[in-house]
């Protein structure tokens, strides 16, 4: 099995399924002879045509709307947001047209749309392209959020996502696109959206992350267990709905939980892990619920110092994890 | 009006009688619906009085079977021709449980239906102008040959997803109708305080194709004008901005008042152009509808309306515990 | 002092507020002659001029990226959202401008905006007129987000948010405008943005709630009482930042927490409110933390079995409480 | 050009040698980012190479201390005519604490400074636009006297910001100058894939106000075109969209590598109407310039740019603790 990077992973699944289907196609900014600005598109046009590979005028809301009527007429739109951040002006056709169109139908209609988005910092992207926005979704039945950290799970998802008959937003971690790199399968498959995994087996402590910050935690483990401390880490990878069970699961395995994000803690998406906890498994508890996240500013700052302060890093989580451990 | 403007138009004499039997229905609907609305007996209404000639015109001039809709929420005239019923109307209107727009889920205005080619729309104004733009460039990809009709206010025709729609149908030349219904205000809002173009038909040409403005209380002018639309659309010559100039008749909605900021002199003068009055007085004076006809047709439409009302009334509501449906696909 | 409703007393803080200061002005749709599709603006244009009181084209990303301009220019304008449902195609404006000019610009800017947003339901408004969109903004830092539940709290808070130097989301529970009435003194009073507000003491359960849900609750706590539960009832009042001492004082007193809203339970501010609790006060707790939200369904429905069996009510809230009052 | 041109539109020598001596410093501290970029030393660079003819142009037609501007990202040219230094453009390609724009926050680029009246500004295109007008409305209200400068990209009016703004300005007659800078490419994204207009000029008819297309190579044409603009602002009589036609000379951004999407050859044959050397022809041709001012301003430039260098890199980056402060008001 082949190991490749996470941004050839992404590729893989897109150009698959656009072999596979014919109604598969892609539309974003630069997406085409391009590539994509992080490359994800690489090599797409070349094989499918600038009929299925779509650069589109400057504005989500159209990439996002006309790839909603696409979905809904029976294509299977793959749209790319640049960065994250942009979406922002596509919120009103995400939120109000994609999710709600088969409940308001009343199951007559629905959107079979994808939407790719990289997230996250640490790539001197300053504030607006450095963002987690998946927090502004997670409020949205009829949506569902996807945020793989491997590249195994990044293939599998988004051929998942391609496939699923609802909108599917698709965040991928921009930092992790050329630093993970993991064996992925050439063969055809799916992974189930809406289940979480145990990226690592243990037994004092329970991390719940997803993205880069997963990563990060893999990396204390290690040094942790050096320490003889055992961590159990699962990997929330769609972030909603949420995998109610295996969180609830997690949490009661180890009685002690640490959630880690790199999106800002308070309306961050381990506010509901930890509801959800504190609602299903208390009496399982041995520690009060940690989130370890970035801090609440409006976004990362630019300057080497700033960016680095407020990055989360794994010695950052080492000692968060530590210190539960020793709670 | 010259006696044979239909004739011209290449509309046949039944063609026009059933455009005016269409745009009495949909009046008759709505009229109706207000004095539901006024008993109590259904929550909302929201007209297409003084619209219906642009809307059974531009109706007229589409493909039913092929070609799509994205309407707004005035629309009924439109989708009355593509197939919905006045029953339909009505169940809606009542939020019953076989209301096939929404299974009463939505307010009326809410249109849609597969089964029509009529998309689902939702409350929010304009968004559906790039669903209508996607549906367009999915034919396309699909070489089917069809074009796709959506409408909006003037007002609406100042939200971002206007300007964005239009401008990628027409970078890639696809066959979509704009069609603006321009009923002179937004609410409460005069057309002076939402634009200050022309006609809403001048916003065209920044998108590279063409704009025209249209008596939308003309359903032949109409009819012609979307026809070539269409036409010119599935040609490969792109998008076609139509702005149809018309009166709302009433409030806004049954929540509205515009008592507040219209004259009634205003309204008065308005009515003098009604599009049914006018319409009717041009049939009559073209020979195709003589009084027997036209009381046939009225006739025809009110028993329709009766009998929907009765049957929508007395129709079950949707299961308590069915809100927990659909909200993902099984 | 008067008895006067919700809305009334939204009016009053405005007229007060644009007597006090020339540089607050009003703009949003059918806010002039109209004054407001729910009459909270009526009588401000006849008093003011259409100079202050503007009737905007539609198009919300406009009345939001104008106030935002016109706020940094330094006057302080009050920004209409029709129905809170469609501040969605402003939310770019107000998310990536208004909440990240103060940061952004190393407190250079500042942009002190009021945007006031009617939400909830109730009112046979179906999906579009009826959604709480408040957790889409709970994570957004440099914004706050102030949902007051009685007149009282309402002009005092709204004259705040007014007069705050940042920007502020203030939502407006539809359903409260003429159901809701109190004693608002005429006088010039601000309320704390920032403090939530123990509405009922009360010994044996908390419960935490805001906008219209608070009020079932203190109805249901009426009912309790007479058989001999006791209740406490914290208004939240501003949704972000929270306040995180009342809410852990509150939950600390009794032990057992209710968190209740309309907005659906999954990502809703509920999750946050919890979160915090089992982050500072999990072993003050006698039971799981539970919450009553809104079903996660993208949006209530119009027909009215569905829109009754949508929403809670005084006595599914007291429902939760007695089964949480004898768990 | 013709020898008079400059005095024709009212500039003075001294004022044509001055926007040349600009127009050098925007080329040269731009050009020296990319060296330091390609050094490694600052992360990011976002290029004017150009633009800075139709920059310069605008700016001398504003007025400094009152008029306010809401720049976008490629607005080197401009900020530093309104009174930001090289200095200033060198902290914040470093991402030093004295970065006037954002104390190192931002990305270079992203303009700002209330003492210069410059708006801060952010990534996400277009949102400057409905703040231009904001301010514009706002000056209004206080019975000030000033216009507003707002430019972007041609890709970036597209987004639904720019027709919002641009409606709002046209319906309230703001003193708004939409200033687009039109370099043919939206990063990879060619013009006839963004717009099928014929000029982005052609969008000003429809939110009712003037719509001019000039050269944005040459700064007289462009300083005259913003100059009518902003006095028909001010004598009340509504904004101008003003298209500058120009081209990108270099990648869109030190991450962008343009021969994937264009030719050299194209690259090339705009390279020849690079307007430092087209105006600086035009200087000398006028006998505005010799041989001695043309070295007198080119060194003063190079000394500029390499004390701010040197300053900039040996300036103190941020606090690290400091990301917390300012998310809010004390
Ligand atoms: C995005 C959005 N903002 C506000 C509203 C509330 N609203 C409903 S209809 C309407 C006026 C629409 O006017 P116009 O576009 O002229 O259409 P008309 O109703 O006159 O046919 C408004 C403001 C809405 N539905 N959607
Ligand atoms: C809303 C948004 N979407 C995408 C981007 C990424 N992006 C930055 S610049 C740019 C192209 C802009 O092209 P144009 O408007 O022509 O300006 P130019 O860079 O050519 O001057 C894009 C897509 C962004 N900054 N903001
Ligand atoms: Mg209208
Ligand atoms: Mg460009």
């Amino acid at each position: 099995m082949a190991v490749i990077s996470f941004i050839d992973a992404v590729t893989m699944a897109m150009r698959e399924e656009m072999r596979r289907d014919p109604n598969v196609f892609v539309l974003g900014e630069d997406v085409g002879v391009r590539g994509g600005v992080f490359r994800a598109t690489s090599g797409l046009i070349e094989e499918f045509g600038e009929e299925r590979v779509i650069d589109t005028p400057l504005a989500e809301s159209a990439i996002a709307g006309v790839a909603i009527g696409a979905a809904a007429y029976g294509m299977r739109p793959i749209a790319e947001m640049q960065f994250a951040d942009f979406i922002m002006p596509a919120v009103n056709q995400i939120v109000s047209e994609a999710a709600k169109m088969r409940y308001r139908s009343n199951n007559d209609w629905n959107c079979p749309i994808t939407i790719r988005a990289p997230f996250g910092g640490g790539v001197h992207g300053a504030l607006y392209h450095s963002q987690s926005v998946e927090a502004m979704f997670n409020s949205t039945p009829g949506l569902k959020i996807v945020a793989p950290s491997t590249p195994y799970d990044a293939k599998g998802l988004l051929k998942a996502a391609i496939r699923d008959n609802d909108p599917v937003l698709f965040f991928e971690h921009k930092r992790c696109y050329r630093l993970i790199k993991g064996e992925v399968p050439d063969t055809d498959y799916v992974l189930p959206i809406g289940k979480a995994d145990v990226k690592r087996e243990g037994t004092d402590i329970t991390v719940i992350s997803y993205g880069l910050t997963l990563h990060f935690a893999l990396q204390a483990a290690e040094k942790l267990a050096q320490e003889g401390i055992s961590a159990h880490i699962l990997d929330l990878r769609t972030l909603y709905p949420l995998d109610k069970e295996a969180i609830i699961e997690a949490a009661s395995k180890t009685g002690k939980v640490l959630i880690v994000h790199e999106d800002n803690k308070e309306g961050g998406i381990g506010g509901e892990v930890a509801a959800i906890i504190a609602e299903h498994c208390l009496f399982d508890l041995d520690a009060p619920i940690k989130r370890l996240c970035g801090p609440d500013v409006p976004a990362m700052p630019y300057s080497p110092p700033l960016e680095k302060a407020f990055m989360l890093n794994p010695d950052k989580v080492y000692e968060a994890m530590r210190e539960l451990a020793y709670f | 009006m010259s006696k044979m403007r239909h004739e011209e138009a290449g509309l046949t004499d039944q063609q026009v009688l059933d455009m005016y039997y269409y745009m009495l229905l949909a009046r008759k609907i709505d009229e109706r619906q207000w004095l539901l609305n006024r008993a109590g007996k259904v929550p909302f209404v929201i007209s297409c009085q003084g619209q219906e000639a642009a809307q059974i015109g531009a109706a007229f001039a589409m493909q039913k079977d092929t070609d799509y809709l994205c309407p707004y929420y005035r629309d009924l005239g439109v989708v009355l021709v593509f197939g919905q019923t006045a029953k339909d109307a009505m169940l809606s209107a009542f939020a019953k449980k076989d209301d096939p727009n929404s299974g009463g889920r939505q307010m009326p205005g809410h249109f849609g239906g597969k089964k029509w080619n009529i998309l689902t729309g939702s409350s929010p104004v304009t968004t559906q102008v790039p669903h209508a733009v996607g549906i367009a460039l999915a034919a396309k990809m699909q070489k089917k040959e069809l074009a796709v009709y959506t409408s909006f206010g003037e007002g609406s025709s100042n939200q971002g997803d206007f300007h964005e729609g239009a401008n990628f149908a027409g970078v890639h030349k696809l066959p979509v109708i704009f069609f603006c219904e321009n009923n002179k205000y937004a609410i409460s809002v005069p057309l002076k305080k939402q634009l200050a173009c022309e006609s809403v038909a001048d916003r065209a040409i920044g998108y590279g194709f063409k704009g025209v403005s249209i008596d939308g209380n003309d359903p032949i002018e109409t009819y012609l004008a979307v026809k070539e639309a269409r036409e010119r659309g599935l040609r490969g010559e792109g998008p076609t901005l139509i702005e149809a100039v018309m009166y709302r008749l009433v409030p806004h909605s049954s929540d509205d008042d515009d008592r507040v900021y219209r004259s009634r002199e205003e309204v008065e003068e308005a009515k003098k152009k009604d599009p049914i009055l006018t319409f009717a007085a041009y049939l009559k004076e073209a020979g195709v509808m003589d009084e027997a006809t036209e009381k046939e047709i009225s006739d025809r439409v009110s028993k329709e309306v009766d009998e929907a009302t009765e049957y929508a009334e007395n129709a079950p509501y949707p299961d308590a515990e069915s809100y927990k449906l659909h909200v993902y696909g099984e």
